[in-house]
């Protein structure tokens, strides 16, 4: 499978070119058609997952095994590098242990020596790929524009933008390495790639603030990381030394594979950023707009779920399975209400990518079919949606000068065509014909009838998250409908690549919706059926049917509004018999002119970003501690 | 029944603060400040009560000076006194919640203040459209 | 029954009902405050009434989304009565409320802007009971088809009595009635003069109270479940609750915001959450 | 609370169903005022003393002119007319349209008294 | 018969009366009295109502409240004046801050008085809205279609 | 960016049976700020004095507020009186202190009733003003006006009571003590009252007396003023205790009124007791001339109607210090922090009477 390879390599490729092209026109050539190739290949590699079983490759090259280690060593070496000078001891210790760690792997992978396929592909990996290329791609030419304004609008940062390009890339690159890799020593060299790239990117604008979160990013993903090679050393000293590969030690069921799963999920854990790790990815925020939307749609907290989902069905009934989704499912609640908290956009877009990562750790921890099946569409439906979000709040940002949601007010009349778009994301997040509907609908149906009591548990859990998460984004689109005064109408400094990229994400957001039941039949339940041996009839028909009315009467229903606004005629709002002066402005107490002002509820004396996020760590490094108990007691019996 | 006269005790402005930080501290709660016109002169009155017997203190004024206002002393006085800057036509200055004017809206200005009542009636002629 | 026929019935039927109900709740209402009140007929005066208004509006668009919301209602109501998947339902329920609420959003008028926040509070307080009460339904009908529940034997409100606990508590959020007519209520006297309704006349204003109606009626179903094929049972139930809900209205004042969400989570947890839980334990 | 709310219940309304049962009046209700122009002097005094100015005499015309609809049925002209000739009745005027002007020409010679009905023109 | 007459729904607002007649309208709503016998209903917001029942003699300040009321509300509608005070300014006529009367702000359909307006009177002058009520909603039919 | 919500508050809002406005600036749902603004009300009728005889101008300073009319006309008449050096009918008096404390219980009722209805308690509004209905019965029967008594005279009054009238009200009133104990209990027990009344719109004792409460207000938060104690007409007379609770916050006002409704139904006893024969009115001669505040006890609190004559028939000043007034500054301190849902509760709990404070 020559693909894999392409896809490994060819973002490697124009990540290197970019790296050195100066001029501002090649650059955006060269980024275009190499995210137009790489999408390509990705879907073309979907395509191939469609109709075959899993293939798996193995590198014609000899040794490739020490250029790898080579490979870690560089990373870990730089990490270091840059740790000392920045004074960020914990982190050089953490790396030199990992270093010292994956020495010892070497050592025992050499001595014992098993030749397993270094990569393959099935259909998830194929998923996956669509997911990176095709959204990744899209994320890549939108930084284009945004790029651009961002550095006219901060003049004062370092414009490195041929790097910054090139680490997208490579970023890329690394990613389709992640899901592509069979062999686990792979996976973790790409893994620490991802780490490395999110380090880079998140400390682009060379504040203190952004260096400060870009080594807190480091710090939490380096302590995930750092289980991995322990991982390695369990399974290698266990003597089965082919199990390092991936397929084969899920494959090997729950009895041999339990304990390294565990650990390597607990990487997940932190790279998805769930609960207590969850900070580096709020930290992470401080990054331009395309960063944020490339960590947590396609990217780095996806190779955490990945992961997980990968080794869901070994946690099937599992203590540390349930332990898992536990995690999950606080992480999904207390993420959700934070969010409420929250004004800054992207910050909400932080806390309910968090939550929603929660969610689909939880389904993936309780490791069944049904769960597996909620999960990928889960990362489906997020991914699109999400970027779709990130992108369009950026360039929102680039023409109001605000992040925050209370600035948003009325942007449908300014941006109709954005606020659409804005409108669509959120609406896929949360509304009933949308995708995340369908899947925390499947994933209520997977919970209610897994690990008795627990599952209940994660019911509940969903239950309340779900009142909470329509809570926010529904204010959210409130604020964006609300017409105090209608503004000029005014998109025009909106970039082309910027609105074309929107427009492409709006359509997947929809064509996704109608599309799932193709997705779930053609890719989704052959591959499970690959894990689980037999699989129930995961959604109905008559389901998907209502599902489809309903988003039927949603997409007609705008047709309706025309008719609407025609037949009313135009009063002033109420303000108590106070007439509006201008619009807008009344004349309030001591004769001051006020303008009338609406700003979201925040409730933040419940929903205080402090308390609720220091109750949540508490509870998340308890189960992460339990967890590594359980490991360890299961280790040593 | 007849009730006991009402002593009332003539101060200069200058001593009004002066005499209401005596009637405060001695535990005295502010009543009322009351405006009356006599002639082209005004007269401002403090009422004080303690043990259900009231003291009066009153001043003279008139439009042009302003009047030290004692809400620094009883926050409570910011009413009458806007009251009767918009009534009367009488400033004041620092009062504590100034709402300059805009306290009792009137359609004539100072209506209180004029020796004559200028009614501004218009005819009730288009009454229904 | 056939579920096309059954949902052309609902929406056929659902307003003579509801408005049936709502007319006998307000003479009773009245007559608890020792008045005499309106005839039975009175809302469906009042709708009709709001139909030959004169149309006026902030902005146009408010109607747009009251109307998406009657429509989702409806579509609610026709799916929960088709027999329907009631997680589904719960959902479209959820988005025809969310569609109520941006239509008070788009006037960015200051109450009908509170109004909608008390809103999207009140939907945050009762999704979890509702919710909760799906789930406990599938656990004793190991079905979540309202068709499947509508028909199972026994009385699931014998293994599910928190669960019912819980939903009559959250109903009364959902019937916008004392102690927790948060965002908008029938009488004028509230710090939100209508809350929600505010910017709303004539014809909108129609739209919402048909919705109301529509939405009594779907609520009141969700009691029937409780009571599987026993009609007569659940017929009572729905008579007794309510004349509870009535009497709860008129004993109490209202409540705020913060004492409305925590009691009503407060319960959700003990009495729902809990109760389903000791079922999948058992 | 629920106790009285079910005494309410069971008592039934204390709703007086006004249009079908009649009004509740007292003997001394301040319904409307009236003059009995026969004894009228035309002197002015209810003029002079009405606090809101409802009421015109014009000495030279014989007239007693009653604007209704500013007359606050205060009583305080009965009590000023030295021929005790007005009185306040307890029924109440009805609601209409317009403003009603009560003109009560009073006899040259004293005559049988019907100016009041008769004398109701409509402002506007 | 049009539901509007069987569905009045009212909006009180107290432009400068001395609470004697606003109480009096409250009065009606109350057990004794209890308007909801003809449907209706005390709004309190303008754009739900059909009927203005206003009090007092319309001081200054409140001409411009009363208007932006009277506007708000979607026709048809009608306004009540109640009391003496709503309908000639009574004894507050010549009063420097009173305009003298609802009349010189928007247009009176009904006048009730009294001082203090009876609830009986208030409930008969309502009635007599209603029929006003009806005409103005055929009246607005027809000139829609003639427009239309 | 500051997550304001900025709500105008009235003129013409449903909870507010009259209009005052106020801005409020919130956060969430806290009050952060709250300015009132007033003058929806104002007529300017004391500037009537100047062109009204002073014994007609009675039945304008009746009409200065519906609710509280008799006391307003009773405490000008006094005022008057006092500056004429006039001694009125003792006979009289004792009728004034009966109808004042129908009046009383009649406003006090209707704010009850006002009070629950801002809480969302519909029903219970409902039952406070049927109780009223029956104050307002007798207020009509031996006055001849419900809301506006029209009786008071300078020099007395124009209407008597007689003997068998005493003996219906005294019969009626065990029915009116059994309503308002009914009535009582619910707004002290009852669960949802106490949850929305108490801790709400904390006064305390001291800054009652520095911000110049009156009436309920102040008797809430544990000062004893009442005007009544001062034995002005026949009170001197009659057993009066004032009703104090230590509290300060919306319930204990709510209590302090509730408990007046039975100190009044005690005091029209006892006046029905101890009235003693004689004339209602005497002849009144001559204008006024010199000045006088005459201090009486609304409902609301001490009103303080000051009376300047100079010998003609018209007076010079007449000026009506009006005890909302005199709660407006409290007001604004109880409204600092509160939440949007007590907004009407606490406004409503210094029981504003725009009409009066405006004039
Ligand atoms: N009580 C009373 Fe008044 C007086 N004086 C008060 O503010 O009600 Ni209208
Ligand atoms: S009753 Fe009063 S208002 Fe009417 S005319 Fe006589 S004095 Fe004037
Ligand atoms: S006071 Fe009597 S007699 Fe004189 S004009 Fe008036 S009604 Fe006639
Ligand atoms: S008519 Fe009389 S009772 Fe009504 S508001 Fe005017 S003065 Fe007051």
């Amino acid at each position: 499978m020559e693909l894999l390879i392409f896809l490994i390599l060819f973002p490697l490729l124009i990540a290197g070119l970019l790296a050195v092209i100066q001029a501002e026109h090649v650059r955006r050539a060269v980024v275009i058609s190499g995210a137009v190739l790489v999408g390509i290949a990705s879907l073309v590699a979907l395509a191939f997952s469609v109709t075959s079983q899993a293939v798996f490759y193995s590198v014609p090259v000899n040794n490739i095994g020490i250029l790898v280690f080579i490979g870690d060593i560089l990373i870990s070496g730089y990490i270091i590098f840059v740790s000392l000078k920045a004074r960020q001891y914990v982190v050089t210790g953490i790396t030199v242990i990992q270093l010292i760690l994956l020495c010892a792997v070497e050592y025992l992978a050499l001595t014992n020596h098993a030749h397993i396929p270094e990569l393959f592909s099935d259909q998830l990996s194929g998923i996956m790929s669509a997911i990176i290329g095709v959204i990744g791609g899209l994320i890549c030419v939108y930084a284009l524009g945004y790029m651009r304004e961002y550095h006219a609008e901060h003049p004062d940062r370092p414009d490195t933008r041929p790097r910054f390009f090139g680490i997208m890339f490579l970023f890329l690159s690394a990613m389709f390495g992640i899901i592509f890799s069979n062999n686990l020593l792979w996976l973790f060299f790409f893994w620490e790639i991802t780490t490395l790239c999110s380090y880079l990117l998140i400390r682009y604008p060379n504040t203190d603030e952004a260096i400060k979160n870009a080594f807190r990013a480091l710090l939490f993903n380096l302590i995930g990381g750092a289980c991995i090679p322990i991982a390695f050393l369990v399974i290698l000293l266990t003597g089965e030394s082919e199990l390092i590969g991936l397929h084969e030690l899920v494959s090997a069921g729950p009895g041999l594979a339990l304990i390294p799963a565990g650990l390597i999920a607990v990487a997940g854990l932190a790279k998805s950023a769930q609960f207590p790790f969850s900070s580096w990815l709020v930290g992470a925020m401080v990054a331009p707009t395309p960063v944020s939307a490339l960590l947590h749609s396609s990217t780095m907290v996806k190779a955490g779920v990945y992961i997980i989902a990968r080794f869901a069905p070994v946690f099937e009934g599992e203590l540390i399975g349930i332990l898992i989704a536990l995690i999950g499912g606080i992480t999904f609640l207390a993420a959700s209400a934070i969010a409420i908290s929250q004004s800054n956009a992207k910050k909400v877009l932080a806390y309910s990518t968090i939550a929603n990562l929660g969610l689909i750790v939880a389904c993936c921890g309780v490791g069944t079919a049904e769960g597996l099946w909620a999960a990928i569409l889960l990362i489906i439906f997020h991914a699109i949606a999400k970027s779709l979000l990130f992108l369009s709040v950026g360039t929102v940002e680039h023409q109001i000068h605000s992040r925050n949601i209370e600035d948003m007010s009325g942007l449908v009349t300014k941006m109709p065509r954005i606020t659409m778009m804005i409108l669509i994301g959120i609406a896929g997040m949360f509304l009933a014909p949308f995708g995340m509907l369908i899947s925390k609908w499947a994933s209520l149906h997977a919970f209610v009838e897994s690990v008795p009591p627990f599952g209940i548990l994660l019911v509940i859990i969903i239950a309340y998250g779900s009142g909470i998460t329509a809570f926010f984004w529904a204010k959210w689109m409130g604020k964006l409908i609300a017409v105090g005064e209608p503004q000029q109408k005014d998109e025009s400094h909106i970039p082309g690549s910027e609105k074309s990229i929107l427009y492409i994400l709006s359509a997947l957001t929809i064509v996704v919706c109608f599309g799932f039941p193709v997705i779930s039949w053609y890719l989704i339940e052959p591959w499970l059926l690959t894990m689980y041996q037999s699989v129930t009839e995961l959604i109905s028909l008559s389901n998907i049917e209502i599902m489809f009315m309903m988003l039927f009467l949603v997409l007609i229903m705008p047709f309706s509004l025309a008719r609407f606004t025609r037949s009313a005629t135009r009063v002033p709002r109420y303000l108590c018999g106070i007439p509006e002066s201008e619009t807008m402005v009344f004349t309030g107490s001591c004769g001051i002119k006020r303008e009338i002002e609406l700003s979201n509820y925040y409730l933040d004396t419940i929903f205080c970003e402090k308390r609720i996020s220091r109750i949540s760590v508490g509870i998340g490094i308890f189960l992460i501690v339990l967890i590594l108990n359980i490991i360890i007691v299961g280790g040593g019996l | 029944m007849k009730q006991p006269e009402q002593k009332i005790e003539t101060i200069t402005v200058s001593d009004l603060i002066h005499q209401v930080h005596v009637y405060h501290d001695d535990g005295y709660r502010l009543v009322q400040i009351s405006c009356a016109q006599e002639g082209d002169a005004f007269e401002l009155t403090y009422t004080f009560d303690r043990d259900l017997i009231l003291s009066h203190l009153r001043i003279p004024a008139d439009q042009k000076t302003s009047i030290p206002s004692i809400s620094r002393i009883y926050l409570a006085s910011f009413v009458y006194e806007n009251e009767i800057a918009d009534l009367f036509g009488i400033p004041f200055s620092g009062i504590a919640v100034d709402y300059k004017g805009t306290f009792i809206r009137t359609s004539v200005p100072h209506p209180f203040g004029t020796p004559q009542i200028t009614t501004l009636k218009k005819k009730q002629e288009d009454q229904h459209e | 029954m056939n579920p096309f026929l059954a949902a052309a019935l609902f929406i056929i039927l659902a307003p003579v009902v509801g408005v049936l109900i709502t007319g006998l709740d307000r003479i009773l209402t009245a007559r608890m405050q020792g008045r005499v009140g309106p005839p039975v007929l009175q809302p469906w005066y009042d709708i009709r009434k709001l139909f030959q208004k004169k149309q006026v509006a902030v902005w146009g668009a408010q109607s747009f989304f009251i109307f998406c919301y009657l429509i989702f209602i409806i579509f609610t109501g026709a799916l929960f009565f088709a027999g329907g998947d009631i997680l589904l339902v719960i959902f479209a329920f959820t988005l025809g409320h969310v569609f109520l609420v941006l239509g008070a959003y788009v006037s960015y008028s200051p109450y009908a802007h509170i109004g909608a926040e008390r809103e999207l509070i009140q939907l945050m307080a009762v999704e979890p009971m509702i919710i909760i009460v799906a789930i406990g339904l599938y656990q004793v009908n190991d079905s979540f088809l309202v068709g499947d529940m509508i028909n199972h034997p026994g009385l699931p409100i014998l293994l599910l009595p928190g669960v019912f606990l819980g939903f009559i508590y959250i109903l009364t959020f959902k019937l916008r009635k004392s102690p927790f007519d948060l965002a908008t209520s029938h009488h004028a006297h509230q710090e939100l003069v209508k809350g929600s309704t505010t910017e709303f006349s004539g014809f909108t204003l129609g739209m919402i109270e048909l919705a109301h109606i529509y939405e009594l009626v779907v609520m009141l179903g969700f009691i029937w479940l409780f009571f599987g094929n026993n009609l007569f049972l659940s017929a009572v139930a729905i008579v007794v609750i309510m004349v509870l809900e009535i009497l709860v209205d008129n004993c109490t004042s209202r409540v705020r915001w913060q004492d409305a969400i925590t009691s009503a989570w407060f319960v959700t947890l003990v009495a729902g959450a809990g109760n389903i839980f000791a079922l999948s334990i058992m | 609370m629920a106790l009285t709310v079910l005494k309410n219940l069971v008592k039934g309304p204390a709703t007086i169903r006004y249009p079908y049962q009649p009004a509740k009046v007292t003997p001394v209700t301040r319904g409307h005022l009236v003059v009995n122009i026969n004894n009228c002097i035309f002197c002015g005094l209810c003029r002079a003393h009405c606090p809101a100015d409802a009421i015109e005499v014009s000495k030279p015309d014989r007239t007693w002119k009653l604007h209704q609809f500013q007359c606050v049925i205060c009583g305080c002209c009965v009590s000023y007319c030295p021929k005790d000739c007005l009185s306040i009745e307890q029924t109440y005027l009805p609601p209409s349209p317009a403003a009603t002007i009560v003109t009560v020409t009073g006899p040259d010679e004293p005559e049988k008294n019907e100016g009041q009905e008769e004398g109701i023109n409509k402002k506007l | 018969m049009s539901y509007l007459q069987k569905s009045p729904w009212i909006i009180h607002y107290d432009a400068s009366s001395c609470n004697g007649c606003d109480i009096e309208v409250l009065a009606c709503l109350t057990p004794l009295y209890d308007v909801e016998r003809f449907g209706i209903l005390n709004t309190g917001n303008p754009k739900h109502a059909d009927i203005f029942v206003i009090t007092g003699g319309v001081n200054e300040i409140n001409r411009e409240v009363v208007k932006n009321i009277y506007e708000q509300m979607p026709h048809p509608k009608v306004v009540v004046a109640v009391g003496i005070c709503a309908c000639s300014g009574g004894v507050f006529k010549e009063c420097y801050n009173i305009s003298g009367g609802v009349a010189t702000v928007i247009p009176v359909d009904v006048y009730v008085p009294g001082c203090a307006a009876r609830p009986e009177s208030i409930i008969d002058g309502i009635v007599q809205a209603l029929k006003i009520l009806e005409q103005k909603r055929i009246a607005l039919k027809t000139t829609v279609e003639g427009t239309a | 960016m500051s997550k304001q919500i900025i709500v105008p508050f009235g003129p013409q809002h449903p909870v507010l049976p009259e209009p005052i406005h106020l801005d409020l600036v919130l956060e969430d749902e806290r009050v952060v700020e709250a300015i009132p603004s007033i003058g929806y009300v104002h007529r300017g009728l004391e500037k009537l004095v100047e062109k009204r005889d002073y014994k007609d101008y009675v039945f304008i300073s009746e009409r200065i507020c519906g609710i509280c009319s008799f006391i307003h006309g009773a405490t000008y008449c006094q005022a008057v009186e006092q500056v004429m050096g006039l001694e009125i009918p003792r006979r009289a008096e004792f009728l004034r202190a009966i109808w004042s404390e129908y009046s009383r219980m009649h406003s006090h009722l209707l704010w009850l009733g006002c009070f629950a209805d801002a809480m969302g308690y519909e029903n219970l509004f409902m039952n406070c003003w049927k109780v009223r209905e029956k104050i307002l019965d007798v207020l009509e029967r031996t006055t001849g006006g419900r809301v506006i008594q029209g009786v008071n005279r300078v020099g007395g009054v124009s209407r008597d009571m007689d003997a068998a009238e005493f003996r219906r009200i005294e019969t009626e009133i065990p029915g009116l003590r059994a309503d308002y104990t009914e009535l009582t209990r619910i707004f002290d027990e009852d669960l949802t009252v106490q949850t929305r009344t108490k801790g709400v719109g904390m006064l305390s004792k001291d800054m009652a007396w520095e911000l110049g409460a009156v009436g309920p207000v102040i008797r809430g938060s544990g000062h004893a003023v009442d005007a009544r104690m001062t034995g002005y007409g026949a009170y001197d007379e009659l057993d009066f205790k004032p009703v104090v609770r230590t509290e300060g916050d919306c319930h204990a006002r709510c209590l302090v009124r509730a408990g007046e409704l039975f100190t009044s139904l005690d005091l029209i006893e006892n006046a029905i007791d101890r009235i003693p024969k004689g004339d209602i009115l005497i002849p009144v001669k001559g204008n006024p001339s010199g000045e006088y505040y005459a201090q009486t006890e609304q409902p609301r609190g001490e009103v303080i109607h000051y009376v300047k004559a100079n010998g003609k028939k018209n007076l010079v000043r007449h000026r009506v210090r009006t005890p909302t007034l005199a709660n407006v500054p409290p007001l604004v301190h109880m409204l600092a922090g509160c939440e949007l849902a007590d907004v009407p509760v606490i406004v409503l709990t210094i029981d504003p009477c725009i009409g009066c404070m405006e004039r």
